[in-house]
């Protein structure tokens, strides 16, 4: 079984993740991963020029450890990879990599679906953006909330 | 001491990421030692309280000694 | 808008399209991709040796494609890519690909759902694998009829 | 000539995965040029028919004529 979650501190390139963890659980039937990306937004909405994530050592990665042991109860996985950025990004920087390796696809892509969820609206994370000079803290959508709640 | 740390939007309400105070305190003696303003934002539900990175279920339970690390952790905000 | 829709007759290495494929997109906000890979299955089930995948030229392509644009038009995506391999293949080898770019998580991971829902029981394919020096037609099971019936 | 295309099990039936044909053909005449057991898998409502990569709504209407191709198709079975 291969277990990877991380927090990285800089950039990094999903791809490099990706293939090993793939070639590591041989015999699986699929591999679901989402990758998300600091998006720049539109300029008229004032563009994003930066975003800082900020955690806090004792709990955020013991909670994505958390989270990883509930997709592993609740879905049928051969390995789970997540992997979070902290500190200040530039917008087209990953931000977020979560893989699930199953024998059968429904529980590779929704183990995903679960982390992501969970990762975006009840994890450890402090979110700022900077738009023309400002920083403005970002809070989950009502989208994210919704999301969350179909798991529960 | 005690190290106070304040994450989020309490960390611009704090004017600085972690804070240090005399040990011990408790809920009251913690929240008379903030700032008002930033005293009276820890009372609201949605902050939570960590002690040494335990959650505490009922912030008003509070009890902190020398060399233990409080967390002031606002609703969070992710990826 | 970028969409790319193949039929493959050899191996291909799944990592080699998905960078391009998100290059391709900037400013997306996520990318969810699904593998699919040939499964072994346990030996004592006499395990697979070979997979073959036939398709009927003037139905698959264009079906591929047509359930492209019902993906299109069903989630607010950025880009697709689709890409199902055809002929002889052996356990490991990918089998599929979709990858779905867009602005927000929600619309790229159920876009790969869906299409792989319809791939994997109603596009234009028949498989057969051989076990034990037999070949052996393969059907959709029950739980790809639910899957697909989902979206209905 | 007409080409008939069979696909999956129809062409294990088949015993190859293509037949010439002479055209013209209506539903019954290919039925009546297919051997027996073939005749009656494609009469299965499961089992479609396209011309020229167009499915048929309903197979009894089938006309083909020279160089037209035929297409039976069993249930797929995807990836």
């Amino acid at each position: 079984m291969m277990r990877d979650i991380r927090l990285l501190d800089r950039m990094f390139i999903p791809g490099t993740l990706i293939g090993p963890f793939t070639q590591a659980n041989p015999g699986l039937g699929g591999v679901c991963t989402f990758v998300g990306e600091v998006r720049f937004d539109a300029a008229e909405q004032g563009g994003v020029e930066a975003l800082e994530l900020t955690h806090y050592e004792p709990l955020t990665l013991p909670g994505m450890h958390e989270l990883a042991d509930r997709a592993f109860e609740r879905f049928d996985l051969m390995g789970l990879l997540m992997v979070h950025r902290v500190g200040m990004m530039r917008p087209g920087e990953p931000i977020v990599c979560v893989s699930a390796a199953a024998l059968h696809r429904r529980d590779a892509i929704d183990a995903v679906d679960f982390c992501m969820d969970h990762l975006k609206s009840a994890a450890w994370f402090w979110k700022r953006e900077k738009r023309a000079g400002e920083w403005h803290w970002i809070e989950p959508r009502q989208q994210d909330h919704e999301d969350l709640a179909r798991w529960q | 001491m005690i190290t106070v740390v304040f994450l989020g939007k309490l960390a611009d309400l704090a004017g600085a990421p972690t804070l240090r105070l005399s040990a011990p305190l408790d809920w009251a003696g913690l929240k008379a030692a903030l700032p008002e303003a930033l005293g009276e934002a820890v009372d609201d539900p949605r902050n939570r309280v960590a002690v040494n990175g335990a959650l505490l279920a009922d912030k008003a339970a509070l009890q902190a000694g020398a060399g233990d690390e409080i967390a002031l952790l606002p609703p969070v905000s992710g990826g």
